[in-house]
This record gives C-alpha cells, structure tokens and sequence, in this order.
C-alpha cells in the first residue's frame, strides 16, 4: 500500500537527486521505502527518511554546505576541465552539453575549509557529472587537494561518489588511479591525515585508487561499495552472493573501512578525527 | 572480412595455421617419399607455400588493427611471464603468499639474476593447460596476488634490488571471495608501495594490460611495452556493453578506447615499445626474449645511475603529469 | 580452605557478596521502616556488618596468594579497556579493521585525546553480558585483532602520537580460523611494528596478560601493571595439564609460574605496579582510573623528553637485556 | 602387513631420533610409513624415507653438516648455560642431568659457517633439548645469531624445531619471543637478509615471533607447523579441523611460508637467496 497512491494530489515526485528539493511544504516520496516525507523536514533530517533512515544521495554543493563551517569553503581549480583526447564517440558532444548547462567544475569540486574551525584541504566527487567518473581532471583536482594538504600542513578530506574510472578518456583515466595514489604516499611520507567518507556510490577504479588508501575510511549507512559491476562479480563468482554485498555494512564487517557514520554524527567524526591526527601539524605550527 | 570479427587468435590465425599443416604435410611426406623426383616436387611445392606463409605472417602482423592486437595479445601460445622468467633469468627462486593467510597462483615472483645482476621479479601468471589455467585463474589476481607483490617490493627495498614486472591480465579477479578480501584496496595499496620505492624499477606489458589488474604491479620509473600487447582501462566488450549494450561491438570499442602501444607511447604513458619478432613473439618466444632483455637492461642501466631519493622522485613526477585537460586561469 | 581452591572470583568473594547483601537488605529495612527505635537498629546492625564487611575487603586483597591474583584478575566486574577509555580519555574514536577482509572486536582502539594530547589507545576487550563476550570472543584476538593494531601502530607512527595499549586477555585465539589466516605470524608482525615505532608507547597489564596473545601489543617503552593483574607464559591450567596432567593443579602452577606484578617488576619485565584501591579495581573503577592516569601521565611526560631515535633504541635496549642465564668465557 | 613383523629378526628398531643412526648393514623402519630401510640408504637419502618420502628429524649437529659448507660451522656463544630463575618444580634437577649427558648447547646451537662458499650466520635448534624450547639461553643465542648477521654483514639462517616457549622459566621466556623479534627488526633496518627453515616442529611462542617475521621461510615436507596444541585448536574451532591442519602444506596454502622444499634441495635453495637476496652486502663489502 503505497501513501503516494492514495493521495496523489499532495505528492510532489521529484527527483531525489536533483539540485532543488522542491517547495516549502511539498511532500517527497523516499526512494527506499517510498514513504512519504515531508520536504522541510527531509531537509532539516540532512535527507535521510525518518522513517527507514536511507541516506539519500547529495550534490557536491549541499555536501560542502552540511560538512564545513558555514561559507568557509573556498573553491580551487576552478580553470581546470576536460577536453576528449581520444575523440571518443559522444565524448565531447556530451561534454559540451553539460558546459552548456553551467556544469563546469567536471565530476570533482576542490578547495580548502574549516570544520569546528580547524583548516583543511577538501574534495567532493558530484555523482551528478558522467557518474562521478574520474577522468584526467578528477585525477588533477584529486591529486591537487592531497598535495594542496602537504603545502598548507593540513589533512585532508575527500567525500567520493563515483562509478569508477571515465572510460571516454582511456588509458589516461587509469593513469589518474596511478597518480592520485602517488599522491596520497606522498601525504604519507609528510604527515598528512587523509580522511576517505564512501557515499553512494564508491566504486571501480575509484575504490581501487586514493579512496582505498585513506589513514581512515568512514562510509554513510547503505553506501554502494565494491570493485566490479554487481553482474560482473556474481558471473565470476562460484560461491552465493551475500545479501549485503558491496554495502558499506558488507566492507566493515570484512576489515576495509574503519566506521559507518550516519549523516548527522559525520561533522563531528570528521572534527575529532581532524584534531586528534592532526594534531602534530597544528602543534609544529605553534612551535613555527 | 572474417578477419575483423575473429573472436579469438586462433580463429583470426586460421588461413595461416592451414597452410602451415599443409607445409607440414608436405614436408612430411617428402621425408617418406622414395622416387626423388616425387620427392622434389613436394619439397619445392612445400617451399613455394613456405614462402606465401612467410609473407602472409609479414602482411599479416606488420599492420594489425586494434581488435587483432588484443587477440595476438592475448593469444593462447603467446609467451607468459615464467616463460620469460626462464629465458631472460637466472636462478629464480619462487616466493609465495600473502602472510595474511592466502597464497595466490595468478601472480608469481621471486628473486632472481638479471644480466648478472640481484633482482626481484614478477608478474601476472595465465596458465597453458585447462587445469593450470583454473589454478592461474586465467591470469587474474585476487587480493593476495597484490598483496604478495607488496611483501615482494618490500623484499626489493631491504636489498636494494631492483624490480620487474610483467604485466598480463585480463582484469583483476571480481568474484565475490575477492570483494570481501579487499581487492580494490589490494590494488591500490600495491601501487602506493611502488611509489614508495627507492630501487629502479621497470615493468613490461607483454600481453594483456588489463585495467586495474594491470595498473596494480606497473607503477614503475620505466614502463615497456612488447609491440602487439594492449593496455587499458576496461576491457573491449565491457566498453561496447555500456556504450551500445553490445558486446559483440568490441572491435569498434578497442578502436575506441585506443588500445594499442602506439596511442599509449604518443600519450606519455609508456616509454618504449619492444618490437616483436616477425609473426609476434609467440613465433619466435626466443626473439622475444632477447629483444625484451635488450631493452630492460638499456633501460637498468640508466636508473642503476640515479640515487635512491632521485628513483623515487622520478617516479612520482612521471605518473604525476600524466593526464590530458584544459586550464584557464 | 575453600578460598584457596575457589575456581572463580565470584566463587572465592562469595562470603564478601552474602554479607554486602546482607548490609543492603538492612539498609532498605531500615529506609522503609516507620518506628524510629527499630529504625535505629537497622541502621547499626548494616554499620557494624559494614566494618566487618570493609575489614574482610581489606584482608582479601591485601595479601592475595598467586592463584587468587588469577581470580581476581579474570573477575567478570573487573573494568576492562573501554571502561579505561571511557574514564581515562576524551572523545575516542574507534577505528576498525585490518584492511586484509577482516575485523576483530576482541581488540579495539583509535585517536582519542589524553590529558590533552592526541594519543592512539587500544586495547583487548573482554565482554561484560553474554552475547558481548562472544562477539568479543572473550578478549582473545584473531589475526586481524593483531594487525588492526598494527594498522594502528603505524598511524601513531604517521602522525607522531603516542600509543596506549590495555592488556586483558587469557590467550590469542587458538581456534582453526585464526591458525589458517596466521595468528602467529600477526603477533610477531605486531610485535615487530612496535620495535619499530619512534612515538613513545606505554603498556598497561590490567586484567590478564595472556601469554603470545598479550605480548603481541605489549612491547613498549614502559610497561605497567594493575597491582592484581597477572601476566603469564602459559594459563596455570594448560601450565598443570603438561606437567602433572592436572590442569584443577592450576593454584600450583600459578605460583610455580610467578605470574604476579611482584615477580614481574622483579626481573625488570615491568616498569611500575599500579596500586588499586582497597578491594581492587572492580570495586572502584573511578579510583583505579584515576591511579592508571597519573602513572601513565608520569612515564609518558617522561618519554616525551626523548628523541625519536632515543625513543626507538630505549624500547630496543629494554627488551634487549630480559633474561636470566649463566656465560662462562 | 608390516613387513618387520615377517622378517623380525633382521629389523634394528633403533629410535630414528636418536644421534646414533646404527650400524652400517643394519635395517631400520620409517616412522611413517613402518617400512623398512636399509641404514646406509637412510643416511645417503639425507634420512629422508626412499618409500613415501618422510623427512626425518635431524640432530641440530647433522642439520649443520649437511648444510653447510664442510667444517665451516664455527660454533660461538658456546659459555651460555640456562639458570632456573623460578626454582621451577624439577627444572634445576633436568639441567643438571642434561649438563651431565654433556648436553650443553642448550635448545639453539648457534655460529657462523659459509654455505657455497658465501658467509652466513648461523643457528640450529635443537629438538632433542627439552623440546627446542625457547627460554633465556635460547633467546639470547638466537638474538645473538641476528646481531651477528648485521656486526659481520651477512644473511642469516635459522633453523626452528620448537615445542614452543620454555615454561620453566614463567615471564622470562615469554620475553624471549619480543627480544628475538626485536633482533629481526635491527637486520630489517640494517638490510640484512633473514630466512628461516621450519622443521618439524615449528610451534607456539617460536612460531610466534622471530620464526614468522623471516623475509623468507622455507618448510620441510609435512614439518608441524602451529601456534596452539592440536588438542587446544580443536576444542576452540567451531569449524572443522583439516586434514592437512597444522602441516608444512597448510600454511603453504594459506600463505604463511614461501615454500616446501625437499631436504636434498635444501641447500641449493638456501644458497640462491643467500646470493640473490645478500647481494647488496657482498657488493658493499667489495666497494668498502
Ligand atoms: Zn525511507
Ligand atoms: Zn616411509
């Protein structure tokens, strides 16, 4: 019995995932378990349904708004964009459309920021851009916000949301696994924390890159996590399909992230991870 | 053309394999004949063919399309990497295990001399046989495949030996066992400890390169590539499934994708492709061999000049720049 | 003497239990009680059973014999590490897995502030109800309980932090799960990371120190120990079972074995006992708390004072020289 | 059919684990399979059962004979003598007969030898010593063995046959395991290679430090090879205990050692990665 039947008048059925949220006092219908929720107060709840908790996906935008201290994001590589070095079929015919469109900051938005007023160094993939996929200017923003963490002695936050690698652009958007993970050893090597959060979706060339490779991982409850496509894996696979494969509840239990972080307890998670590993950074800047 | 939609080596290589049988033939029964002249004429009939075959192979392998370079590259007679462990190594010793409480058949590797020379090697393992392939898992790592890599690069720097690694998979493995293990982070945790590295190290595509199964062991100062192998970021028919929900158009997307050693040396990606005898290294294993230790130790020699601080910091700038965009200011 | 072969503590405190039992059923008789004279009586009566209550307390645990140290130690209301952290530390953030397809909740730790500096504390974690205790499988690691802590060592390392370990277990896990995924090969990596760490580390024995299983996260710079916690090469049962094919021959080989912070503080293997309140730990948590946050703040401003480099060849030089022989030249 | 029982009057019972291998021309029966052997066959089959290949144990002198180069082994350490630090129940009463016996290498020979003409420090269990049990003298000989491979700059090999930690000397031995490990941890910063030999048995607090930690580890066939009691280990899993549980091929499988190598290609074996893997150091000491 679906509510959104019996009244269809007083729902509003838009899309989850775009931009807008839609009228003050216009009804949403959860895309778990299609209850009904009232607009403000989904937002007010971060967009997760009170009543079965899903975690909805968010835009780039919202996800800096809800994390940072307030206006305190400044964005970075805001010159960078992608161009179709292969001439690959619909590539850049589809690049154009969505710089048409005013989507211009490709499928990453790096910059710095404070949270509980401690600085940082961030990126947020948009699931929105060509499936958050990582071409060479993800790659690029990726690897300059780890760098941009050594250069300012901050850590680093990355919020990922991608379905892997951006084919379009070939064997250079698999260099970009390469390179961005050469830059988190280089964080490494100076001391830089390097906190992953896995949002819906985490995946594929992503994963197997800089996401799998942060000093810690959290993931938000019920984010998609895994390495190959759902019929890629159960084709390969000789064994049963666990019901809660490639959750982010399925890589904790097996060891790979260290949390499961619902929505409104992340801020202060990312804060008190910020001030205890980073902690030598702002005392050897005292020292300085 | 039934020659573009071959599916496999084998298939695209059948005129040739024929006409080889019939040469085999020829010869054969010139050995057997008594009446010399009888005798003649199937040798010079045999010689007439040989010729045509050698040309066919000429014609055939010195302009190979893209699709028909990941069918050589991944031709079941082409050499593996023990194969090449064998011929261009000495001594090698095989290490196995993960320390983690899984052993991997997909990757091998172990000490080894090179050109006289302590090195570590390794690489991605297909097998020959039905049994062996199952036990190689057609060349695909799980996790502990990275994993042992890790222990075996870690063995690398303590003794200051340098690395090679041959580079042949379709993919890394993505059953379910794999998923729960880790691989992504296997994968990526393997090529974080390659950048650490302080030794020279190189790698050689010398089949298939197959996406982050390949990327997993080929974070290295130099990369080679043999010239009919292919590298890159998705299989063909994985590509042509998402682009056209068409498997069957995996020729159009390995065209695509650009798979190639040529496209992957004019992006900066890989640093010198190793011809392939005449008729691809599968003709000649031996050719081969001796062509990829050519290169690799031109290529040693040159880092064996760096410093430790400078292998590492060549390494991290050659991967940093690689990336094709635009930037305004 | 009953006390003598008590099997647990609850067994061996049992006489201590009746009477505070007692003093509790006077008390609400007293506190329902209307007539004031009956009132009165009540009142004194618990008051006197509770001088004798607090007498015994103190007559128990002033002069514990080896095998009542093992009860005491193992008593199912003695605080354990999240307790510790829970009092000890501000705002712990726990940290999990091995990164390797594993997580283990029988150790668990993570960044947490202590007296006002970012630290990594960890520790074993025995359960308090029954389901608690099997998903905790009784505070005995797998594998992964090992090398979650070494993926903590290493970030302490990382990011300059000391290292808090608790120690509270009867014994690694010997199960067959935990002997193919290599427990004893993840003891010895993690006793090795620690070797290698350049922070300061200090450990607290505070329950059981279980053989392998509590050396494993044991090797540190200082080395405390609660003043009723036991520490031990072999539990006295398995101690008794190969000896005298005896293992209820326990208290025996509890003294055999000098399991005590006595013995231990007397072959240099700790640093410091830390008292506990009157009746031990259990009976004060707050109290024992606050007893383990002075010493450790006491080593650790210490330790602070040194080197890196210093750091690194005192926890070197510490264990280095553990041992009793005889050498003739 | 158990052929000694046919033919009684010919079969020298002699306990195989004995020092003394018998007369020449005398017969003797595997262990493992109870088929006979004839004693000069045994020897020349490096004790090794020509029927099904059953790897004897060997006296930890006959190990040094037979691994390296010949008269090359130079014994040190040889002043150190176990105490009885806890006036353990019988434990001064056992030393002093062992000491009488003339046993008085303790559970751990250890020394320097050159194996293919290429320096080497050495040490070798000794089973026969109260089970190749790990206490003071045990400890400090294999620390020294290590140490000694970083003073001379040379690879390591050791031999392990434990039972485990020595009991008898309660905290003191449990020592042993992180002051041997922390002897493995000095030749990994000092690059000095370390490779360990599991024979049968390899177990408990030997296994659980320094034996685990070797850069390289070779198993005889079918050697034991765990950290608990099979009795312990079954009474705790819940799963089924493996045929193979515990074995050489065991851990194999589950990626605990490099290889098995058979007792006749053992020394060829430990010789190509003294020369591969020690490489650096002979180069270092040409230049020096
Ligand atoms: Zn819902
Ligand atoms: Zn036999």
């Amino acid at each position: 019995m679906n509510p959104s039947s019996e009244v269809p008048g007083l729902v509003s059925l838009i899309a989850l995932r775009s931009p807008a949220s839609g009228p003050d006092g216009a009804f949403l219908q959860c895309q778990n378990c299609k209850k009904i929720i009232f607009s403000v107060e989904f937002e007010q709840n971060l967009r997760v349904c009170p009543h079965c908790q899903h975690h909805h996906r968010l835009t780039a935008q919202i996800r800096i708004d809800w994390t940072f201290d307030e206006g305190s994001f400044v964005e970075h590589d805001t010159g960078l964009s992608s161009v179709d070095p292969l001439g690959f079929p619909d590539y850049g015919k589809k690049l154009e459309q969505l710089n048409a469109k005013g989507e211009n900051h490709d499928s990453v938005l790096s910059g710095t920021a404070t949270i509980e007023g401690l600085k940082v160094s961030a990126a947020v993939c948009d699931f929105a851009f060509i499936g958050g996929s990582m071409g060479s200017v993800a790659g690029e923003k990726i690897t300059r916000a780890l760098e941009r963490g050594i250069e300012l002695k901050c850590p680093v936050i990355i919020f990922c949301a991608s379905g892997g690698a951006r084919m379009q652009e070939g064997l250079l958007s698999l260099m970009q696994m390469a390179k961005t993970t050469g830059a988190v050893e280089k964080c490494r090597a100076n001391g830089i924390p390097y906190i992953a959060v896995f949002t819906d979706p985490t995946m594929a060339g992503v994963l197997a890159s800089y996401a799998s490779v942060a000093d810690v991982i959290i993931a938000e409850p019920k984010a998609l996590v895994g390495f190959a496509g759902l019929r890629v894996s159960k084709q390969a696979g000789v064994g049963k399909v666990p019901d809660d494969f490639q959750t982010a509840e399925f890589v904790l239990k097996h060891g790979m992230i260290d949390r499961i972080v619902s929505r409104k307890e992340l801020r202060a998670t990312l804060a008190g991870l910020v001030r205890t590993l980073g902690g030598h950074l702002l005392h050897a800047e005292a020292e300085a | 053309m039934a020659k573009e939609t071959a599916k496999t080596h084998k298939e695209w290589e059948k005129p040739l394999l024929e006409l080889e049988d019939t040469i085999a033939k020829l010869r054969e029964a010139a050995r057997r004949e008594a009446d010399p002249v009888k005798q003649a004429n199937y040798i010079e009939k045999a010689e007439t063919y040989q010729e045509q075959c050698n040309r066919y192979v000429k014609l055939m392998y010195s302009n190979l399309g893209d699709w028909e370079k990941v069918l050589v590259a991944r031709a079941e007679k082409r050499p593996y990497t023990l194969d090449y462990i064998q011929s261009i190594f000495n001594g090698f010793i095989e290490l196995q295990g993960d320390r983690n409480g899984f052993n991997d058949n997909a990757i091998v590797g172990g000490p080894a001399e090179f050109n006289g020379r302590p090195v570590i090697v390794l690489g991605h393992q297909k097998g020959r046989n039905i049994q062996d392939r199952q036990m190689r898992n057609f060349g695909m790592a799980k996790p502990e495949g990275y994993r042992k890599a890790i222990r075996l690069f870690e063995m690398a720097e303590r003794f200051r030996m340098p690395v090679i690694s041959f580079v042949d998979t379709p993919a890394a493995d993505p059953g379910v066992e794999s998923e729960s293990r880790g691989i992504s982070e296997a994968i990526a945790a393997a090529m974080l400890k390659m950048f650490q590295l302080t030794v020279p190290t190189i790698s050689v595509i010398i089949g298939e390169g197959g996406s982050g199964g390949a990327i997993g062991i080929a974070v290295s100062n130099r990369v080679l590539m043999l010239e009919h192998a292919v590298y890159s970021v998705i299989p063909p028919e994985g590509c042509a499934a998402i682009l056209w929900r068409a498997p069957e158009r995996a020729p159009e997307a390995a065209e695509a994708l650009q798979i190639t050693a040529k496209s992957a040396l004019s992006f900066g990606i890989i640093d010198e492709i190793v011809s392939e005898p005449e008729g691809a290294a599968h003709r000649d294993p031996a050719g081969a061999s001796d062509l990829i230790k050519e290169a690799v130790v031109r290529h040693l020699d040159e880092l064996l000049l760096l410093s430790p601080a400078e292998l590492h910091a060549d390494r991290h700038a050659k991967f940093r720049k690689l990336g094709k965009f635009a930037e305004t200011f």
